[in-house]
Formats: structure tokens, C-alpha cells, sequence
């Protein structure tokens, strides 16, 4: 079907032409301009040096992962609830947020290496770094999502005498779920850098070690290889969320679409 | 069944003045009775049903419900608000049990119910479409399904044939009176119709423009099962002109002096 | 000691930073099995600095680490931190300033009104008050340029800043980049003016001193069989190679460039005229070297030597 | 007046005394448990430590809220646009995203050599990275609020024939208010973080330098002085942007307050 | 003034399914003609004003105002929505003046208009109030206000007096009557009440149910200026009866089969 292509045309093909015309363009850049290969290495050697290291890069990347998701996931858990807290009791508010942005506004690499020495090297404290910068834009978001929810529809909930809780699941959360996402996909980004944050203090695997290292031993090739695979993993995790999103609640995102 | 005491209603608006919605409303609706309430627009009908369920705290007076003092929402009513206020991200059918589902009932047991109703409002085939692609009418009819479903032994409608065509609001409405002729409930039903009021009614209840107050409560003494060939009946029309004096008279010097 | 019966003590040994060239004698220990020798499961962890790795041998979290002598004696005094240096790995401070060979630089005294990059509380720059005294240049006529360590090098290949400071390990890598670009640096050493400091030292907290010297003691048994063995010129690529193995992201030329670099600072003129053991210190130098921290990193108090460092661990003293 | 009193004690009292409750907390659990100092110093001491640093304080405490304001001003500036092309656009939207995540994913600290070699040890480079940090959440949830627009309204704004200019300046920003502030909310926080880790690549001025240098020269005291300030600036940050949204949008915040 | 000509419009819905709304509708109404538009529920009248006005492309047929196709929004239109569609920020004198930005007319000429139109609707001391203040009518007044401000020489207007009471309805009638014959303009109006119909148009259309149909166009021939007491009189009982027998007539045996 021609509809079902173009879609397809420009859900997938465009994105990848975009970042396949960045690297050519990039390429061009090096080889006119001369850049030295230190400040940035063409992407023809970044590829090349990616592919000679796609194994040992295979595992590295699966670290990161799994502290990312980790972290995202831990963020959700406890961003949702801080978003309704929020949301519930204003005097709740007045006494989290506070607490919250002081989480957000102390940099994660000065207090990574604290966090290190509390919960050890492996991966927990990557995990940890990952929540903490990823949970914000969750509580945020949820809580304007929550807070939007038309009076109409909260008079109507309330008119069942049904608990708050009840009232959550079936009306406000529903109501709150683009943005909800919105925070999600924030969070999914921040919650990699997170982890790679943590790797840059303190790990000897995944990709944010392999940047640490790799820049350290003059390998731009292999740190840049590392920032591609980088790059690729939060795309594709972006893309997921937003495909979640589309699944979850269709009826937003068919509007989107138009 | 409903007991209102000197009730009044005063709301403060976001720039801080206040809005004299409803003054002194003293009223009594027994068990089972059909009591229609018309007036002129902003007078406070809504309020008023909101006050009665719970939704808005009064500023004075008491109300009971069952005997007991409403204080919020209470079990084993349906409300039905002025404007359809459907779920957007829900189906039709979905929209229906709602009710079931925050009421915490068995949804098994309701399903058939629902598309019963469905089909009596004329909204069969529709189960699975969306608020938006519905129309104006039809979104109210969802809202009456709603808050018929769960059968509940008091009824709070704001204005439920608003939206309706003159021949699917006569059928509705003799829809309604067998259903609450079958189940014997009460209703409480805000109408802008005159003789939908009377139609209706045990008893109608008219209000004065806004701060509304009670101008004058009339029963209704027509035979019942009653059929719209009633209009036709010289009480009914007699009705309907007490009521339309009432509130006609009162404005045209008052409020609207502005007309021409 | 053969202890094959014996199940092996794990040992966590935190390095001060990245794994490279200038640790041959561990990852020779270790590929060797003389680890397992002494009984020991040594696991080898990257550190984030000389200073995070004090505080995580303070916190338990390792064994024994490789550390810098200055955060030792700095966060004795300042925070009271119980760690001291157990063995002495790098024996001379390896500090060094390196410019590009055309630009005219040919004396310390040329740097004097140059620019030099810096990353926030970078030794050579805490100490260039003492290097210049002693290299009689005006050390106030230089500016310093505060950027990240990764830019170091760039900054000073592509002329950003006139100098740039870096540890002599890193002599082979920053040529081999320079040389891309069609230049070549030269390097004025701290050690070269009369600077007396030790580099990096092995490290352990007084309480693992205390109650489990004897895995200590095996640990530097086999440490100090590796720098034997590791810093004997025949075997300097083996030893970057084991290095290469275990971290493959590591280039081999430089590694190999960086532990033959590392020999002169492991096997100083002392150890090769037999006035001192490997991993000895010697009280005076370390009183010479605790002077210099406090007066430079304005410590908040002067620490006894006695608390930063021991010999009593050490399998051979002289 | 009792009600506005009450809602001083709520929004102004409440959440500074949950601060002042936290580093008491801290102060007791510190003397307490006996935490050595090089993992956490004790509350008092940092104060006292920050007391005596105050006027130079002060000074880098300007200069990082100089970054983080320019960067976050810019961040609006660019992500804006950004999140109208994405909503006005399904083609843009597609290009536009890869590239943007892109952004987000690469570490900061590991293209800040690149940036300092192309910008330079000024300013500028700050802003940039507080820019690059903060815009993301502009973007997504300014258009997430864009994207909700009701239809009707869209419908309606149609119906007079108007630019898409009108009809967003006067039906879809307006109704994507609450999103967008949101969105400022989030970033403005992250524009602090990224001009502190713009410090921390390379500047000798402000307070990302201050907790640098102090670590590295163990003064632990005053590295958590300058993250107190940090924190403090943050807190205040976004209670400016709170508060400009219920300047701005009144309708929404008054619901909220309920 | 509009010509439609074999006008069809199938919706499609979220599920895919398709929706025949409106079919084969030819019709025209002339300049400064009030057109009225009745029928049953969903039958697609909303659908058809919506094409007319240009917010939603026919599926088949050509729909031509001012001897121009129409393929969007034109200017010098007003319409109103079956819903008030007002905007929850603005106040409500805001909300009448929108239009005015919209159209890029100047605000300054067109306060005092607002503030007649708002007394004239009987919403004085109400324009700094919000939507959300008002009731159900009162936002459907806002709503009236803001499509008549600018002076449109066509009106479409959907339901406009569908939450107002019968008195408030009856006024507002004869206040659109007197804008109409004082300014002569070309009025299309849904209505779900069959004497408002009559009382207003020089022709009623009467559309069948779903697909919407023109079951018949009638000719209203009373004398104008018009007034309530015109439902008396014998022609407007004999309009009214047709229109009766249109609306109800088919429906009874078709879709309402369900119906006891
Ligand atoms: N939330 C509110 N805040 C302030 N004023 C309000 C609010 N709700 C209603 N009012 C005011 O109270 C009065 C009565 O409103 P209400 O909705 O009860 O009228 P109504 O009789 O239902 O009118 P209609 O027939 O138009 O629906 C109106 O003047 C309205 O402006
Ligand atoms: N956006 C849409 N998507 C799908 N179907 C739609 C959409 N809008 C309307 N419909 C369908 O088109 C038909 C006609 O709708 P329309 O709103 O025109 O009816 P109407 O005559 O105005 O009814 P009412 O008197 O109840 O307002 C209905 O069956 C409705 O379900
Ligand atoms: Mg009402
Ligand atoms: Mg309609």
C-alpha cells in the first residue's frame, strides 16, 4: 500500500538518511577543512575502528544498557509517586520540591565518587547516578500531566464516591499519560548519560569507560566509535518510548499524527 | 429522600468576587418521586443539583440525603452532568462502564446491560468508536447510558435531552419514565423545556433568575402512564402557562431592561 | 610459599588511574601467578584519580591501592584519613612541562610569560611556586590556563597555550599524536631542577595494616617480584603486552613507550647502587616531601611521617 | 490575614524548614554514626567553612548564574522553534529528533575539548554546554502541550482563516503553557548542572571550579559549600520560573492550587 | 450565496472503519436567505456546517460559497460550534474579542460592540469572569457573542440556543431576527427545535437519518418581522406538522426498532 510505505518512507527511512547525510557531510568537513584527527576523527576511521572492535564493543554496550534501563526504570518507579505526592497535598510540595531540585542541582560527578564509596563499584552505583538524573523530568512532567486533568472529568470521578487511588488509575494517570511520556522520554536520555556519567567515575566496563579510557590513550577513533554506539542506543531507546507511547494510548498519538 | 434547609450557595471567583448562585432553597423531594426543575439560564440549576450530590459544599443551610447530612459524594446515585464529560481515550462502550468500574461492580454481569442501553438510545453499532466521532447528541445519550447502567435508586440529571432532536427527546423521555416507573427511583431533573418538565414531572419546580430562589412548585396531577398526547390536555396547558408566567414575568423588567 | 591447599584471599588492588604502561610489575604479578603464589586473588580495579583512590581504600573498599605520596600526607592532615604508604613504586616526582620544540622554548627560564594549561588543582601547578624558585625563574610571570585534562593536549599541539604540564609517562603517546600533525615536544622535568618528591606509592588503611599485614606483606612479596621482573629492560614489551591483554583499549606502542619510561622512575640511581630496597622509603626524603605538601597545599596541619608511611611491611629493606 | 498567612507558612516556611530539618538530620547522623569526614564533612563545618569564603563566593557564585541564565535563555530561544517545527511538521519531526537525541546522548565532558578548541575558555563554552544540557525538555514538552491542543480549538482557530502564526501565538502556546513551563522547569536546573560541568572542563571562575579545585585540593568543606550554593541558586532558579508560570498563567496555577 | 452539490462526506474512524455522515446533498441558499436545518440526531447536520464552512473537505460533491469552491476557511464567515468551545485563559469579554484578533481587526473599535452584545445576551457584569464561572447557557452566549462581533455577512451557527432556557431562547431568537433583517446577512442554522425552525427561516431544511439526507426543503411563507405569537397561527401548525411527520415518520420502523 502506498500509505503504509510512505509512512514507513518517513517513520524510519528519514531519520536514518538524516544522521547517514550528518556523517557524510562530517566526512566531507574532515577531509576539506583538514580538521586534526585529535579534535574530531572522520567517521570513516570511527566506523572502521567501531567494526574491528564490534565484539568487546558488543559487551560494553549491554553494561550500559542494562544500567540505563535499570536506572530508568527505578525512576519511574519512584518519580510516579513523587509526581502524585506532588500533585495531592500542596503542603507535600512545598516540603519535596526543594528536596528534589537539590538532587538535580548537585553535579553528579562531584558526588559520583561519594556514591561510589557508599555502594561499591559495580553496578549499582551507575544505576543509582542514572536515577537520580533521570527522575526529575518524570516528577515534573507527571505532576503538570496529574495537575491538568479538566475538572470536569475529576468532578465526574468524584461523583462515585470512589477512592482517590481509583480515581488515579482510571481518570487522572490516563489523562496524564502523553505527558507522562514527554517526562519518559527525557528520562530515558538523561537516565543514559546518567549511566555513562557513572562509568566516567567509576566502572571498568561499558561505553562511558570505554570514552574515559579511550580518550585517555589517545584513541579518538575508538572514544568516538563509543559516542556513536552512544548516540544509536538513545535513538533507539527514544524510539521505543515513543512507540510505546503510540501503543499505550493511540488516541493522542493518532491526533499527533495529523 | 432529599431534604434541602434554607440552602445557599455563594461562589468565589478566581479574581475574588463573589457570585450569588442560589439563596434560601428549602425544598423536599420524597422517595420515588419525579421532581423537574426549570428556570432561566445561570439561575442555578446546576448548582443546585451539585449541591444535592455532594459535588459543591453549600455556603449556608443543610442538605440530607436519606437522612443522612451530604457532606460529598454519596453511593447509590447517577449523576448526570450538563455537558457529556465522556473519556476521551475510551470507547463508547468503555464510556458506558465507567460507572461499573469505579463503582467497583463485577463488569461481567453488566456488559449485556450496557449494550442494551446502547441500542435503546439508538447508539447500537457504536460500541467502538470514540467521544470525538461521535455527535453532539450522541455523546449525551453515552452520558445517559452512564448513568443509567448501575441502576441507582436516585437520579441527578442536568439537562440529558439538551442536546436531543425533538423526536429522539420525546423518545427518550418516555424511555425514562418506564424506566423509573419499572424501578421506581427518584429523580431529580433539570430541563430548559417547559413541557418536558411538566411531561415528566410529579412535580415541577420553578426558580427565579440568579441568586435563584424557589418562585413556585407545582404538582403535576396527569395520569400516569403518560404519553406525549398530553400536551394536547387543557391542565397541560394550564401548567405550562403558570410556569411560563412565572418565569417570564420577572425578567422582562428586571434583568433584561437592556432589551429593546 | 606454594598454598595450593589453601583457598586464595581475595585482594582488590585499586589503581590511581586508568590501566597503562607504568603498571607492568602488577599486571606481570598477576599474569606471572605470582599473586597466587602468595595466596592471594588479586583483582586489579581502574581508579579516578590519585586522591578518589585514597578515600576508597579509607572507605574499605580495596586492599591496597597505587596513589600519589601528596593526597596521602593531604588527607592525613586535612581529614584525617587513615592511609598510609606501604611501599614506595614511583621513587622520583616524573612532573614535567612539555612545549613544542619551535617554540622557542629552550630553558625553564623561556617559560617565564608563557601560558600553560592547567586542570583545577593539578600538581604542577600547586607546585610550580617551588619549581620555579629552583629553575630561578619568575613564576608569577606565567599565566595559567584552566581547561579539562583531555584538552591538554590538543590545546598545546595546535598552539592554544604555550606549555603544557604532564606526567613523563605520557611522553610516547603525546609525540606520536604531535607527530601526526608534523611536530614534536620537548619536556623540562621537575626532578631536573633538584624537585626531591615521591610519585606514586603503594597504599593500605591503617586498620588492614593492622589486623591483615601478612596478606599485605604477600602482596608486596609478589609487587616487588614483578618490578623486578617487569622493569628489566628484556621484558618491558612482555609487561605492556600482559597490560594490553587485560585492556585491550590500550595502545601497545605507548604502552610500551610508558613503562619504559616508568623503569627510570621504579629503578632510580638508590635502588641500582643498592642504598635502598624496592618499595623502601627513606625517612628524610619523606620528611623533605611532607614539608613541601604542607607549605604548598596549604595543609591545615603538619603530619609526623610516622603516619603516612611504613617500611614494616616490606619483604627486604636495606 | 489567617489565609494568607497560612499560605506564607506553606510556600515560603514550609520548604525552607524542610532544608534546615535535612542538615540537622545531617549534622545528627553525621555525629552519630561517626561518618568520616572524607565521605561527607559535617553540615556546621561546611557553613563555617562557606561563611569564611563568602566574598569570593560570591563572585563565582555570579558567574555560574550568568552561564546558567544565558544558557537557558538560549535554550528557549532554540528549543522553541525546534518544538514547533516538530509539531508543525511529521517530516521534520523525523529528521529533527535522531539529531536532537543525538545531542542529548553524547557526555558533555567528553566533547568538551572539542568545544573549548572551537569556543574558546570563555563563557561562551559554558553556555553552550548548559545550552546543549538544558534545551531537550524544552523541546519534548513543548511539543508534547503544542501536540495536546484540543481540536475543537484548533477547529475554531481555523474557522477565521488565520496564519498558523496567529493561531499559535493565540490558541496553541497559550494552552501549551503549562507544558512549557514544564519543560523550563526541568531545564533550568539542567542549564546550572551544565554550565558546573562546563566549569569543570575548563575555566578557572565559578563554582564548578570551586568544587573542583577544592577537591583537589581537600578542602572538602568548601567543596560542599560551593554545592550548597549550587543547590541554593537551583532552588531559587526554579522557584522564579514556578512563579513566573503562576504570573503567567494564572488559570492553571490557581487550579493547581486546589 | 452557498451551493452544494451532490455533496457526500464518509468519515473515517480511529479503528478504520468508515462513517457515511451526510449523502447526495444538493442545495442552495441564496444571499441574505435564513436557511434553518433540522433533523434527528447524528444525522449529520454538524457535518454539514462544517463543510460549508470549510473545517472539514467533502468526500464527494462540490461546495461552493460566494461563487467560489470551497476548499478551507473563507473570510467574512461567523461560525459557532455545538459546543462553546471557549478558551479557558481568556476572560470572558476576552473570549468575545478573540474573533476580532483573529481576524486582525482592530480591538479598540470593537470594545463597545462586545460589551452591547454581552448586555444584549444578558451576560453584563459577567465579561471579567472565566469560562469556567459561567453556566452551561452563559458559555453558549459568550459563545453567540463572539461569532456575531465582527459583523459577518454569513452566519453558520450549530445549536446556538440548545442550553438556553425556553425564555432565554425565545429573546435570543428575536434579537438574531433583528441583526438579520437590520443587516441583512446569509444565516445557516441548526436547530433541534421545529418551531424555532419555523419561527426563524425563510426555508427549513429537514434531513433524514444517518446518512443525512434532505428529506424536504420547506418554504416558510409568515410575514415578517416575526414573533413568538406566530406558533398560533394555522400555517405554522400545518409547517410544524410536516416537518413532524418527516422527522418522525421513518424512523419508528427503522432504527428505533429496539424501542418497546
Ligand atoms: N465554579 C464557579 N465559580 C463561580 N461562579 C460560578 C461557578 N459555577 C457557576 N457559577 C455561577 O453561578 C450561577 C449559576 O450557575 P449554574 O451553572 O448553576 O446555572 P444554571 O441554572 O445551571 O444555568 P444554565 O441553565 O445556563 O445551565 C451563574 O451565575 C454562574 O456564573
Ligand atoms: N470526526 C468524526 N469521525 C468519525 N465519525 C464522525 C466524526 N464526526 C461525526 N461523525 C459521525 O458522523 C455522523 C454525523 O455527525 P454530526 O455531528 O454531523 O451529527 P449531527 O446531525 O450534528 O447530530 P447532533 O444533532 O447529535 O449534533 C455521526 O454518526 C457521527 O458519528
Ligand atoms: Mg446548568
Ligand atoms: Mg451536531
Amino acid at each position: 500500500m502506498p500509505r503504509s510505505l510512505s509512512r514507513f518512507a518517513r517513520d524510519y527511512l528519514l531519520p536514518t538518511g538524516t544522521l547517514v547525510a550528518v556523517l557524510v557531510l562530517w566526512e566531507v568537513a574532515y577531509r576539506v577543512f583538514k580538521i586534526p584527527r585529535f579534535i574530531v576523527p572522520a567517521p570513516s576511521a570511527i566506523i572502521a575502528e567501531t567494526w574491528e572492535w564490534r565484539f568487546r564493543l558488543v559487551e560494553h554496550t549491554w553494561v550500559t544498557l542494562y544500567e540505563t534501563l535499570a536506572g530508568f526504570g527505578l525512576s519511574i518507579a519512584v518519580g510516579v509517586p513523587l509526581a502524585v505526592l506532588i500533585v495531592y497535598s500542596p503542603v507535600l510540595r512545598n516540603a519535596l520540591y526543594p528536596l528534589i531540585v537539590v538532587t538535580q542541582s548537585v553535579p553528579k560527578v562531584a558526588i559520583a565518587p561519594v556514591l561510589l564509596l557508599v555502594l561499591g563499584h559495580g553496578e549499582a552505583s551507575k544505576l543509582v547516578v542514572a536515577f537520580l538524573v533521570a527522575f526529575f523530568p518524570i516528577v515534573v512532567d507527571t505532576a503538570t500531566g496529574l495537575a491538568a486533568t479538566p475538572e470536569e472529568l475529576l468532578d465526574l470521578s468524584r461523583s462515585y464516591r470512589t477512592s482517590q487511588l481509583k480515581t488515579f488509575v482510571k481518570v487522572r494517570f490516563p489523562m496524564a499519560l502523553p505527558f507522562f511520556f514527554s517526562g519518559l522520554k527525557v528520562a530515558i536520555t538523561l537516565a543514559l548519560i546518567g549511566a555513562v556519567v557513572g562509568e566516567f567515575v567509576g566502572s571498568d566496563k561499558g561505553l562511558g569507560y570505554i570514552i574515559l579510557s579511550a580518550t585517555s590513550y589517545w584513541k579518538a577513533d575508538l572514544a568516538f566509535g563509543a559516542i556513536f554506539l552512544l548516540s544509536l542506543m538513545a535513538i533507539i531507546l527514544f524510539a521505543l518510548v515513543a512507540l510505546v507511547e503510540r501503543i499505550v494510548c493511540p488516541w493522542y498519538a493518532a491526533e499527533q499524527q495529523q | 429522600m432529599i431534604r434541602l434547609e434554607k440552602v445557599d450557595k455563594t461562589y468565589r471567583t478566581r479574581r475574588g468576587d463573589l457570585v450569588h448562585a442560589v439563596a434560601d432553597i428549602t425544598l423536599d423531594v420524597r422517595e420515588n418521586e419525579f421532581v423537574t426543575l426549570v428556570g432561566p439560564s445561570g439561575c442555578g440549576k446546576s448548582t443546585l443539583l451539585k449541591l444535592v450530590a455532594g459535588l459543591v459544599p453549600a455556603s449556608q443551610g443543610t442538605i440530607r440525603v436519606r437522612d443522612e447530612v451530604v457532606r460529598g459524594p454519596f453511593p447509590d446515585v447517577g449523576f448526570l452532568f450538563q455537558h457529556p464529560v465522556l473519556l476521551p481515550w475510551r470507547t463508547v462502550f468503555d464510556n458506558v462502564m465507567f460507572s461499573i468500574e469505579m463503582l467497583g461492580l463485577e463488569s461481567r454481569s453488566y456488559r449485556a446491560r450496557a449494550r442494551e442501553l446502547l441500542s435503546l438510545t439508538g447508539l447500537a453499532g457504536f460500541d467502538t468508536k470514540y467521544p470525538r466521532e461521535l455527535s453532539g447528541g450522541m455523546q449525551q445519550r453515552v452520558a445517559i447510558c452512564r448513568a443509567l447502567i448501575h441502576d441507582p435508586g436516585l437520579l441527578l440529571m442536568d439537562e440529558p435531552f439538551g442536546a436531543l432532536d425533538a423526536m429522539t427527546r420525546e423518545e427518550m423521555s418516555l424511555e425514562l419514565l418506564r424506566i423509573w416507573e419499572d424501578r421506581r427511583k427518584t429523580i431529580f431533573f433539570v430541563t430548559h423545556s417547559i413541557p418536558e418538565a411538566i411531561l415528566l414531572a410529579d412535580r415541577v419546580v420553578v426558580m427565579t433568575p440568579r441568586p435563584g430562589r424557589i418562585a413556585r412548585v407545582l404538582e403535576i396531577d396527569l395520569p400516569r402512564p403518560r404519553s406525549v398526547e398530553l400536551e394536547f390536555d387543557e391542565r397541560f396547558k394550564a401548567y405550562s402557562h403558570a410556569i411560563r408566567s412565572d418565569i417570564f414575568a420577572p425578567r422582562t423588567d428586571r434583568e433584561y431592561a437592556t432589551l429593546a | 610459599a606454594q598454598a595450593t591447599a589453601k583457598p586464595l584471599r581475595p585482594f582488590t588492588f585499586i589503581l590511581d588511574f586508568l590501566p597503562y604502561g607504568e603498571y607492568t610489575p602488577y599486571f606481570a604479578a598477576l599474569e606471572k601467578g605470582w599473586y597466587k603464589e602468595e595466596g592471594l586473588d588479586v583483582r586489579i580495579l581502574r581508579g579516578a584519580g590519585s586522591g578518589d583512590t585514597v578515600k576508597r581504600i579509607a572507605a574499605g573498599q580495596g586492599d591496597a591501592g597505587s596513589a600519589d605520596f601528596s593526597p596521602v600526607v593531604a588527607a592525613r592532615a586535612n581529614e584525617d584519613t587513615k592511609v598510609k604508604s606501604i611501599a614506595v613504586y614511583f621513587r622520583e616526582t616524573w612532573l614535567s612541562i612539555f612545549v613544542r620544540t619551535d617554540a622557542g622554548i629552550n630553558s625553564p627560564k623561556d617559560l617565564e610569560g608563557k601560558t600553560i594549561s592547567t586542570t583545577p588543582g593539578n600538581a604542577h601547578h600547586v607546585l610550580w611556586p617551588l619549581y620555579a624558585q629552583l629553575a630561578g625563574l619568575n613564576g608569577d610571570s606565567v599565566k595559567w590556563v584552566t581547561m579539562d585534562g583531555a584538552a591538554m593536549g590538543p590545546a598545546l599541539i595546535t598552539k592554544r597555550v604555550d606549555a603544557a604540564p604532564f606526567a613523563h609517562v605520557h611522553e610516547a603517546r603525546l609525540q606520536k599524536q604531535a607527530k601526526e600533525q608534523g611536530a614534536s615536544l620537548k619536556r623540562f622535568a621537575y626532578k631536573d631542577v633538584g624537585m626531591d618528591l615521591y610519585a606514586l606509592t603503594v597504599i593500605a588503611r591503617e586498620e588492614t595494616i593492622a589486623r591483615d599485614g601478612a596478606a599485605l606483606k604477600a602482596f608486596l612479596r609478589a609487587t616487588i617480584r614483578g618490578m623486578e621482573y617487569a622493569w628489566d629492560p628484556k621484558n618491558i614489551e612482555e609487561g605492556a603486552r600482559f597490560v594490553v591483554t587485560r585492556n585491550p583499549e590500550v595502545d601497545l606502542d605507548a604502552a610500551v613507550g610508558a613503562a619504559r619510561v616508568a623503569t627510570l622512575y621504579g629503578l632510580t640511581d638508590d635502588i641500582k647502587t643498592g642504598k635502598a630496597a624496592l618499595g623502601q622509603f627513606d625517612s628524610a626524603k619523606v620528611r623533605k616531601s611532607i614539608d613541601v605538601y604542607t607549605q604548598y597545599l596549604k595543609l591545615k596541619r603538619k603530619v609526623e611521617a610516622e603516619e603516612v608511611y611504613t617500611n614494616d611491611l616490606l619483604p627486604v629493606k636495606r
